[in-house]
């Protein structure tokens, strides 16, 4: 008998005024003592619905519409609270995708075991705990508030580990955390894991994390599994498309010519009945029976798939279906659109920005990476105009000097600098249409009338590759997925056709399996447009697949610059280094 | 340290302007406090004697100089704690007069409005704590009905049936004319009998916004990941209710509590006038209607200064029941 | 906790309470009890008393010239030298037994023998003179205003007071027989008289003493020394506190909580008399007239045919039975309260100077004096344009604003463009002190001055220019003629002179209408007679029901 | 300085989304549709549609004048008089039927006037902040500490004219503040959207970009804030028209309520008199507070019923 057994598990959201969506849909599988196991899916997919339907957390209006949850031995979807609780903590605990919720805010960090502890009449010490996870005593005194994300992820998992539980659930543990702490933590969980013993079912959308973490993983689509392996077997060897797809999209960027692969399209609207494989539709390798027959999870492999052609062939290769590839020739020597010399920006006496140059130049990428708080923000606000250098200067060409620029002059400027953010979910005015966002910079900058701007927007819209733009148009931003949010941003950043383009970790809230599409398009539009684009990113990779040259800032300074190939081959501060390291790599892993 | 400093100067330029404004309106009013009160002495009907508004002209006095130093005067009286002597009940003055209704405002009210509001909480909890059950509904739609229902009407029927068709209660008042203000039995189980119905009356309504607001926090509280996670721990439901749900939706509701204390005493004008209660709300009312300025402007500049002092302490109570004192304004 | 077991745990509650403290509600202190212990020693043991003034939280004050703050007691407590019989305007011997003009600026009161204060001192002229120079020392304490009439009092033997005047003072006694008597031996003690508020054991000569108080009760009892203590049959009297009326008071009138009251009550026949109609009574005798003010600064209303025109377009009546309820009488055109006040009417007035409603006659004289309609039915004026104005009338005076819509009708179906002004009272009064008003009400006359009823609102020197405050004369009345007639009234040293002189007055108000008199208003009085008898009404009028002292003496034990 | 309101700036977008989507699809406000759906406040709808109905066509509906006063003063519930007569002699049904006009009058005109100064003032803060801010939270935070009824009665009581308007006027200036703190709160959250920064990168002008940009995301808080403003202000004057601070020539439920009170109801035992306007009251602010049911759970998702 397997520690969790999870069998034919389907939950339903059925809200009130809306039509039932069935989120998870007939998920088998088991969890033995001490495995560690990954669940790898997208947003939307449905496996924090699965965690939460294990740990018997489902609120209204979601319930668990058939098959049951057994752990250790015990029928947690039928049995009472009452008869749960011994169980939770004690043998299964958990912790949650936010660290920074899921700490009550007003009670010390040792109350907060103390009443775990008095919960199940248990004693124990915190401050082992603590030890466990890397933290000092004295944070039992204090208050969440008190603590930064990283810590309190720490106690969070000091907590979960508190009862020794048997099995320990992982909701995206280091989401929202710096690549370098998140590094941090899932090594010291990954310790703790082999040394204590405990299972783990550790569930992400990030599959370099998952891979490198997980003895076993499951893949997650649209509410079903669609594969289950080895992560070694599924390294090797992935025999679904969609992972396939997924694991493309990683790529040791110290490799000379890389290139990563993405899945256009979205996954399907599970408020309709489904009919078929789900993932036909953005299956590269699809075949007609694909979109009539539901396939089942079969073996295969060392573990499962659910997909037709493995059924009957065994094996597909669905790899390098659509990809990008960088492929970075030496830049030319061109004159530069913006001039950042010696820039300095200091708050309150705090220097955020110190001593930064660069330039831009047109058709080229530069990168600025750095984690958060190191001062990349900044320097987008000083090269935007936002904000006025402390010292040194912003020079745009033909000699204007961005600092000083204000009112009409800086609408002015603007025309010239545009913006893509890094949330498309934030970035559009939720109650407004694309044809409403872009027609603005072109009224405005381009002086169009409204009907040559609506003309003029369609257009801009088939350039990022919404095609029709009729059928975008008018649709509201939360009718379109992430990608295609981000595809009306990046539109809307062209239409004043600008010279420069800021781009703030563009890629960084979308899926993994479209990001490269997006980086494509941005590599495109730089190079057949001649914008100069600032890339800044936390994410080394990204910035090898597109810029020309990166400038790594570490609190405020730059720490090292130079051709992105050399700085990644070549890494001499240790800062870069540290960045490297933290990037999951499952290609590269032996 | 900022956000006290930040908090006093907020106090002391809520003062200022109190006062300023307490200064200026009896001097932007028409009509004379002398004429008004002869013409209440007689009533409407009966001609004014020119001769007996001039002798309370005399009596009451005129504020000298110009009308900066009458500010001057005023600020410097007010410092000292002199309000002057009260129109209505010349020679007494203003301080003896609030001394005298205080206590029945303090009681009736304080009393009444501890009570709603523990007692809104604990069944807004309770609601939430319950949520989409029977209970939950019939406190919610329950209170939402009596919330409507105006608090001065249902006052009136209150009268009308317990004091005028039941006859359990006296009608109004703070006591009978038999029993003697004092420290004796007689007295108290006398003015507690004259207080049930404006109690009553307050305790209906009182708890209204209290539940509504207690059962949405509290939803909201249990909704949030903390709460989850500690139902996750094996917390008992209680102990999950408590410590990560009401613990922490009571907060916004303690300083609600502070802001709502001036709509509340407010109210007591309406309810200490229908049911002659003697305390400051029917006093700030006799005092706006017979042009008794110093009565008024002190009890308008006391009502401010407990209100003010009411949400100094709720935010000094507010730091020590919530850790997260916010250091910078939160909006 | 549920709401309704909450509910029904409170009102058991409550109800226990109710039994071991006698509910206050039930223990009315009247019941049926008045005429059983009181029968013992042949007097009334107590009787329940209306309001005794000194606002919702009244504080202990008997200061009897405090007059805006004193409680009701100072009434019972300290005495006049004569009272007056307010409904008749007759002087009846009090302090003292006789008076005697000995010539036009003296004045000497004989004082009453065997008066004593109630701690036993005996009342000397002294105590006379002291009181009045008190009020000399103090004139906020002058209420009256004697002193402007006033040049010296004194005391010339120890029963007897000469007051001497700066003008002949005929006019001025109903002032200086209004004023209350004090102890010597109390008040010379006083560093600041204005100030004492006498709280302890207040020291007349009054046929009541202070016996207890609290803000909602004051308590008198009888003072067994009294002067005419035989006619003095009340043991006690209690007064109640009452705000502003209301309906609970009227509900404890109507309960028979009251022997007497004084308050307005809404269909008092329903809500008082039929509940009881053997001992129920109410008696509402005129008080001053309530008239339509016309600016008279203004045209049309300067023109004394228009004026006279509009006299008989108000519906007095409507106004009489709708507005105030049937609890009035319309008022005579004169300016006196009739009947009261008929002893002054000149002989050949009809129907004592009231006018009827004539909707026709005023739209005739209107039309023969000048003000035609057009063809729309717009009154114009003598220019030509449409006549204009408005009525306005303090919005707070529910009855007021009642009668002010019948006016404004009335005005109206004449063919004027009124429009009605609710400002409040202390605007309201604001503007007409300054003249800024068309049409408006004013209250005026009244009283047993006669010289008061007609100077104060149409005396020359109580107008002043439009913008300023003027101290009476709101219409702005301004004929030598009058002022000639007010001198004459002000000077005048014989009944006959002042007849003379008020027939003139009558005459001005009738002929040259300088405001239109509409109603009185009316003394609120209501009683019972179960426990005493012997109250003023309407055919035994021998007192104004206000003149507390000439009521309590007549007061006797019912059945008796 | 403003640590103490236990407001939380809920992020209304979604709700935004969804009513812009009603609205497209039915030619009628988004909002309206969101809140047609909801029961609860469907049915408060209703019952509001009634009261407005009764408002505009009080003249055909009330069998008299408000103000006629030809009947026998005083008396009960009869043929002729449903609800009885006041002690005027008016006929108590048809001032009920006004008195619906005078309190949506009042609802309407100072729910809007304090919605807009509300908006006006929480949005200058918000968006401007600095010594505007300052400046104006301080007297956001004055207009709040400061006792709202001894204000409106000292107002009331001392204004040199008594009217419905000034009534309006006075619950108006002392009403605002809440709605602005809450707008303003809402405002700092929403100003620093990239949406917002990508319009001010598009070109356009502050004032477009709070009316076009912002305004928009904000219209279920204007809505609560003006729903909540016409309950408190019709509260308000019925509480200052039952202190006999009310313009006595306008028919409201309190100067009703004032009068059955100063006019001896419960003496003469015309319960009709005293209770009609409390019931029709009550059933007013029931039909708003059911609406704002709904308009709650439309801005704070939480609250939505499941």
């Amino acid at each position: 008998m397997a520690l969790l057994e999870v069998d034919d598990l389907s939950v339903t959201y059925s809200p009130r005024d809306g039509t039932p969506v069935r989120a998870v849909d007939g998920v088998s599988f088991e969890i033995a003592d001490g495995e560690f196991v990954g669940l790898l899916g997208e947003s939307g997919s449905g496996k924090s619905t699965l965690g939460n339907a294990i740990l018997r957390l489902l609120d209204k209006p979601a319930a668990v519409s058939g098959g049951s949850v057994r752990f250790d031995g015990v029928a947690v979807t039928s049995a009472s609270e009452e008869e749960i609780r011994p169980l939770r903590w004690a043998k299964i605990s958990t912790v949650f995708q936010s660290s920074m919720n899921s700490l009550n805010p007003v009670i010390t960090i040792g109350a907060q075991f103390a009443d775990t502890f008095a919960a199940h009449g248990r004693e124990g010490d915190p401050a082992t705990l603590l030890d466990l996870v890397s933290l000092d005593a004295d944070v039992l005194r204090r208050y969440p508030h008190e603590l930064s994300g990283g810590m309190k992820q720490r106690v969070a998992l000091a907590l979960a580990l508190a009862l020794e539980p048997k099995f320990v659930l992982l909701d995206e543990p280091t989401t929202g955390l710096d690549v370098v702490v998140q590094h941090n933590i899932l090594q010291r969980l990954r310790e703790l894991q082999s040394q204590l013993g405990f299972a783990v079912l550790f569930i992400s959308h990030d599959l370099g994390t998952v891979m490198e973490m997980a003895d076993r993983v499951m893949v997650m689509y649209a509410g079903e599994l669609v594969e289950d392996q080895p992560a070694r077997a599924m390294m090797s060897a992935q025999l679904h498309p969609y992972t396939q797809g997924l694991l493309g999209s990683y790529a040791d960027p110290r490799a000379t010519e890389i290139s990563v692969d993405y899945i256009p399209g979205r996954p399907p609207d599970l408020s309709r009945p489904q009919v078929g494989c789900r993932f036909a539709a953005r299956c590269p390798v699809a075949i007609d029976d694909c979109s009539t027959q539901h396939p089942q999870l079969l073996p295969a492999g060392a573990g499962t798939a659910r997909c037709l052609l493995v059924e009957r062939a065994g094996l597909v290769d669905a790899r390098r279906a659509r990809s990008f590839v960088a492929v970075r020739a030496e830049a030319p020597a061109v004159d530069p659109v913006l001039t950042v010399t010696d820039a300095a920006k200091e708050y309150r006496g705090k220097r955020a920005v110190d001593g930064v140059s660069f330039e831009l130049r047109p058709g080229q990428v530069t990168a600025l990476v750095g984690q958060s708080g190191s001062g990349k923000t900044t320097i987008a606000r000083l090269v935007t105009g936002v904000e006025r250098p402390t010292s040194g200067s912003v020079t745009f060409t033909g000699g204007v000097d961005v600092g000083s620029l204000r009112g009409r002059k800086l609408r002015a400027y603007r025309r010239h600098t545009q913006l893509v953010f890094q949330d498309p979910f934030a970035a559009l005015n939720p109650t407004r249409t694309p044809a409403y966002a872009l027609s603005r910079p072109l009224q405005n900058h381009l002086g169009l009338s409204k009907a040559q701007a609506r003309t003029r927007a369609g257009e801009l819209l088939e350039t990022v590759g919404l095609h029709p733009a009729s059928q975008y148009l008018d649709k509201l931003p939360h009718q379109l997925s992430g990608g295609q949010r981000q595809r009306v941003v990046i539109a809307r950043a062209l239409a004043p056709e600008p010279r420069i383009l800021v781009a703030d970790e563009p890629i960084s809230m979308l899926d993994v399996s479209i990001r490269a599409e997006i980086l494509e398009l941005l590599d495109n539009l730089v190079r057949t447009r001649q914008l100069g684009m600032l890339y800044i990113t936390h994410d080394l990779l990204s910035a090898r697949l597109l810029a020309d040259e990166v400038l790594v800032l570490n609190e405020g300074q730059v720490v090292e610059r130079g051709r992105t190939l050399q700085v990644i081959q070549n890494a001499q501060a240790t800062y870069t280094q540290e960045l490297l390291d933290a990037i999951p790599n499952p290609v590269t892993r032996s | 340290m900022r956000y006290f400093l930040r908090r006093a100067g907020f106090f002391l330029a809520t003062l200022w302007a109190a006062i300023t404004l307490n200064f200026l309106i009896p001097r932007l009013q028409p009509g004379d406090p002398a004429e008004a009160i002869v013409s209440r002495l007689g009533g409407q009907s009966q001609a004014i004697d020119p001769a007996q508004v001039e002798s309370i002209r005399k009596m009451l006095g005129t504020p000298d100089g110009n009308l900066l130093t009458q500010y001057g005067d005023y600020l410097a009286a007010v410092a000292r704690g002199d309000f002057g002597i009260s129109y209505t009940y010349f020679p007494y003055s203003v301080t003896h007069m609030i001394g005298q209704g205080l206590p029945w405002t303090l009681i009736l009210v304080g009393v009444t409005q501890v009570v709603s509001f523990v007692a809104g909480t604990l069944l807004g909890a309770w609601a939430a704590y319950r949520r989409n059950s029977r209970v939950d509904s019939v406190i919610t739609l329950g209170s939402t009905f009596v919330g409507t229902l105006p608090f001065f009407w249902l006052a009136l029927v209150l009268i009308y049936v317990f004091a005028i068709t039941l006859n359990w209660f006296p009608t109004g008042g703070g006591y009978g004319g038999g029993s003697d203000p004092g420290w004796n039995w007689l007295f108290f189980s006398d003015a507690f009998q004259h207080s049930i119905l404006p109690a009553v009356s307050l305790l209906i309504v009182g708890p209204i916004g209290w539940i509504i607001g207690m059962r949405n926090n509290m939803v909201q509280t249990l909704g949030e990941d903390y709460a989850r996670l500690a139902r996750a721990k094996g917390l008992p439901r209680r102990r999950v209710a408590l410590t990560y749900g009401a613990r922490i939706a009571v907060l916004p509701n303690v300083t609600g509590f502070a802001i709502a204390l001036g709509g509340i005493l407010g109210g007591t004008v309406l309810v200490e006038s229908i049911f002659n209660y003697p305390g400051l709300g029917r006093m700030m009312l006799e005092a706006v209607s017979n042009r008794d300025y110093p009565l008024m402007q002190a009890l308008f500049l006391f009502i401010t200064v407990g209100v003010l002092i009411a949400n100094l302490l709720a935010d000094l109570l507010y730091g020590v029941l919530d850790p997260r004192v916010r250091r910078e304004e939160a909006g | 906790m549920n709401r309704p077991s909450f509910l029904r745990t409170a009102i058991v509650a409550l109800a226990t309470t109710c039994t071991l403290v006698a509910c206050t509600g039930t223990s009315g202190t009247n019941g049926s009890g008045g005429s059983g212990p009181a029968a013992a020693n042949g007097m009334v043991n107590f009787l329940d008393y209306g309001d005794f003034g000194g606002g919702t939280a009244p504080q202990a004050n008997y200061n009897p010239y405090l007059e805006a703050t004193r409680l009701g007691a100072v009434d019972y407590v300290f005495e006049k030298l004569m009272l007056y019989d307010n409904f008749s305007c007759t002087p009846k011997p009090w302090l003292a037994t006789e008076y005697k003009w000995t010539d036009p600026k003296t004045l000497t009161f004989k004082l009453r023998d065997g008066v004593k204060w109630n701690d036993g001192k005996p009342f000397t002229s002294k105590d006379v003179a002291f009181t009045f120079d008190l009020l000399h020392k103090h004139s906020a304490l002058d209420t009256q205003g004697v002193w402007r009439y006033l040049s010296a009092v004194e005391a010339t033997d120890a029963s007897t007071v000469t007051l001497k005047f700066k003008d002949p003072g005929a006019s001025t006694f109903t002032l200086i027989t209004n004023v209350y008597i004090v102890p010597e031996h109390i008040w010379s003690q006083q560093a600041d008289p204005v100030k004492f508020v006498n709280a302890q054991n207040p020291v007349g000569t009054g046929p009541m003493k202070v016996k207890s108080f609290n803000p909602q009760q004051l308590t008198i009892e009888r003072n067994p020394d009294y002067w005419q203590a035989s006619k003095v049959q009340v043991q006690e009297i209690r007064f109640h506190k009452a705000d502003a009326g209301g309906a609970v008071e009227q509900l404890k009138l109507s309960r028979g909580e009251y022997d007497t009251n004084a308050m307005f009550v809404p269909d008092i026949k329903k809500a008082f008399v039929d509940r009881d109609p053997k001992i129920n009574h109410y008696w509402y005798p005129p008080g001053g007239s309530i008239s339509v003010y016309l600016n008279l600064t203004k045209a049309p209303f300067s023109d004394v045919e228009f004026r006279k025109a509009l006299t008989t377009a108000f519906n007095r009546d409507e106004i009489v039975t709708k507005s105030q309820l049937g609890y009035v009488e319309k008022a005579s055109q004169t300016g006196l309260v009739v009947p009261g006040q008929e002893k002054w009417l000149p002989a050949d007035l009809q129907d004592q100077g009231r006018i009827s409603y004539d909707a026709g006659k005023a739209d005739a004289a209107l039309t023969a004096a000048g003000y035609k309609k057009d063809a729309q039915g717009k009154r114009l004026g003598k220019d030509g344009k449409p006549l204009k104005f408005t009525f306005k009338v303090p919005g707070s005076y529910v009855d007021w604003v009642s009668a002010a819509q019948i006016i404004v009708k009335d005005l109206k179906s004449l063919g004027f463009d009124v429009a009605m002004e609710t400002p409040n009272p202390p605007t309201y009064e604001s503007d007409r002190a300054v003249g800024r008003y068309d049409l408006l009400f004013g209250v005026h006359g009244g009283s047993c001055n006669m010289f008061r009823n007609f100077s104060e609102p149409l005396g020359s020197d109580q107008s002043a220019p439009i913008g300023q405050k003027a101290a009476s004369n709101f219409v702005r009345w301004n004929d030598p003629a009058t002022d000639k007639l007010l001198d004459q009234l002000r000077l005048a040293t014989s009944d006959e002179e002042q007849k003379q002189a008020v027939a003139g007055l009558t005459k001005v108000m009738v002929d040259q209408v300088p405001m239109i008199p509409l109603w009185y208003g009316a003394k609120w009085f209501q009683y019972q007679t179960d426990k005493a008898v012997g109250w003023p009404d309407e055919k035994n009028p021998y007192a104004a029901p206000t003149d507390n002292l000439l009521v309590l003496t007549n007061l006797k034990p019912a059945g008796s | 300085m403003t640590t103490s309101l236990p407001i939380q700036p809920v992020d209304t977008e979604q709700a935004e989304v969804a009513a812009v989507e009603a609205a497209r699809a039915t030619k009628v406000p988004g909002w309206f549709v969101i809140l047609w759906r909801n029961r609860k406040c469907r049915i408060g709808l209703v019952m509001l549609a009634v009261f407005v109905f009764v408002a505009l066509l009080a003249p055909v509906l009330a069998p008299y004048a408000p103000r006629d006063n030809s009947f026998t003063a005083s008396v009960g519930p009869n043929g002729s008089n449903w609800l009885g007569t006041t002690a005027q002699g008016e006929d108590v049904l048809s001032q009920l039927v006004y008195g619906a006009r005078t309190s949506l009058l009042v609802g309407l005109a100072a729910g809007t006037l304090s919605t807009v100064i509300g908006l006006a003032v929480g949005l200058t803060a918000g968006y401007l902040r600095g010594l505007v801010d300052e400046v104006l939270s301080f007297f956001i935070n004055l207009a709040l500490v400061v006792p709202v009824l001894p204000l409106m009665i000292t107002l009331a009581a001392y204004a040199p004219v008594k009217g419905l308007w000034l009534i309006i006027f006075v619950i108006s200036i002392t009403g605002w503040a809440y709605g602005a703190r809450l707008k303003r709160s809402q405002i700092i959250t929403l100003r620093t959207r990239d949406y917002i920064t990508a319009a001010k990168f598009a070109g356009d002008s502050t004032a477009r970009i709070i009316v076009r940009e912002i305004l928009p995301n904000m219209t279920s808080l204007v809505v609560v804030g003006f729903m909540g403003a016409c309950l408190g202000a019709i509260g308000g004057e019925a509480g200052l028209a039952f202190l006999g601070l009310g313009d006595p020539t306008t028919t409201s439920w309190g100067t009703m309520l004032n009068q059955a009170n100063t006019g001896g109801a419960m003496l003469t035992g015309q319960w009709a008199w005293l209770i009609a306007p409390g019931v029709a009251f009550a059933g007013l602010m029931t039909a708003l507070t059911l609406i704002n049911f709904g308009v709650d759970a439309l801005s704070n998702p939480h609250l939505r019923e499941d």
